[in-house]
């Protein structure tokens, strides 16, 4: 079976990576941590990144299912 | 409860009147409380000449609904408004209201501060403050903002 | 700093908006917090028709003015407005209005709630709620008002 | 030497005496509480009641001054 993962950034990691989503396809479940990996290969997980998954706040070890959308932002400043 | 995403600028009176009028019975709150976060021409030293404000649609939205859920299962809230401005701000200009009607003015101030802490700690929005032509920052991340001592 | 007492119904958000264009520089401000206390048609189990507030004119004054003094000297306010209403009031009618502008979040949420509680403890109003023709009763005391748990 | 004191009464305690105000001349210095028993002779002070001096707080045992204003009232009750 192969999952279709989005992955979306946003704010200043949007601009350090130059855009703005990755649409990927694995063979394997994966947790948060290893869709970065896949993505953003040889880079490490800025300090402080928060990650969310389908609109939800997750730790980075949770795991990924087929369709879900995974976001990696910077420490909100709203308000 | 109301949760809005506002494009374009705002006018916090006329929102938390308009919605007043439309969402609370007349006699049944003794308590409201509002706090507005306004958009100052001047931060940590710098003079600011405007900023843009990125959100997540779809997860702010979701957040913000969330918080305002716990805060009406913390307190005893009759109803709450929540506004958040995105896009382009200038000084001078709202970039947050939270409105919330309740009986006693205990669960007003207590709710009210409450949603605006997490909505500060966990609502997805990004500030890039412009100082000048071709110079900007985003912001690293938002304070605690209250004396300890 | 303004402190008036009301003998006629006042709109809150009419009054903070002219407040703040008179009184606060734009771009100076970017915390406002609003407190609103507006009259019940109920309280503690009884519709009330209406309500006559009393006052000590010159001592009320003089007692807001302090505790506003008192919540500046505490934190970093840049201005704050004080409504109070007192005369026959009917339900819906707003009774106090407390507003202040500071720069950041936390002063604006601890020095109104530090007004709200002072004037409810110390400043010399008295409520009597008309409960009907001929059935009046005078409060016998301000309640802390927010859950100690 | 003739002290003329103003003593005001509020709320329901102004009800309960059927007054809102007294003029009071005394020989000598007084407490505020003995400003209450010559204004009020008999009756006992209410309990809970507050007393101001010229529109501040004064504990009873405080001495009251020529032309003074001196005021009893219920707990407040506004806001």
């Amino acid at each position: 079976m192969i999952m279709s993962i989005k992955v979306r950034y946003f704010a200043s990691l949007k601009e350090s990576l130059d855009r703005s989503e990755d649409e990927l396809a694995f063979g394997k479940s994966l947790t948060v941590r290893e869709v970065w990996q896949c993505a953003n290969a040889g880079k490490p997980l800025p300090a402080h990144i928060l990650a969310a998954v389908n609109m939800d706040y997750v730790d980075l070890d949770s795991i990924v299912q087929d369709n879900d959308e995974v976001a990696f932002f910077p420490p909100v400043t709203g308000g | 409860m109301s949760i809005k995403i506002s494009a374009t600028a705002f006018d916090p009176w006329q929102e938390v009147q308009t919605y007043q009028k439309s969402a609370l019975r007349a006699g049944q709150f003794g308590a409201t409380s509002v706090f507005i976060g306004t958009m100052r021409d001047f931060n940590d030293g710098a003079a600011i000449q405007g900023m843009i404000l990125e959100y997540y649609p779809g997860m702010t939205e979701k957040q913000l609904e969330k918080i305002v859920g716990e805060a009406q299962q913390q307190w005893a809230v009759l109803d709450a408004l929540v506004i958040h401005r995105v896009g382009a701000i200038l000084p001078n200009e709202p970039i947050v209201l939270v409105a919330v009607w309740t009986a006693h003015r205990g669960d007003a101030f207590d709710a009210s501060r409450y949603i605006m802490e997490a909505l500060k700690s966990r609502a997805p929005f990004w500030k890039k403050e412009l100082l000048g032509p071709e110079d900007e920052r985003w912001l690293v991340a938002n304070t605690q903002g209250y004396k300890t001592d």
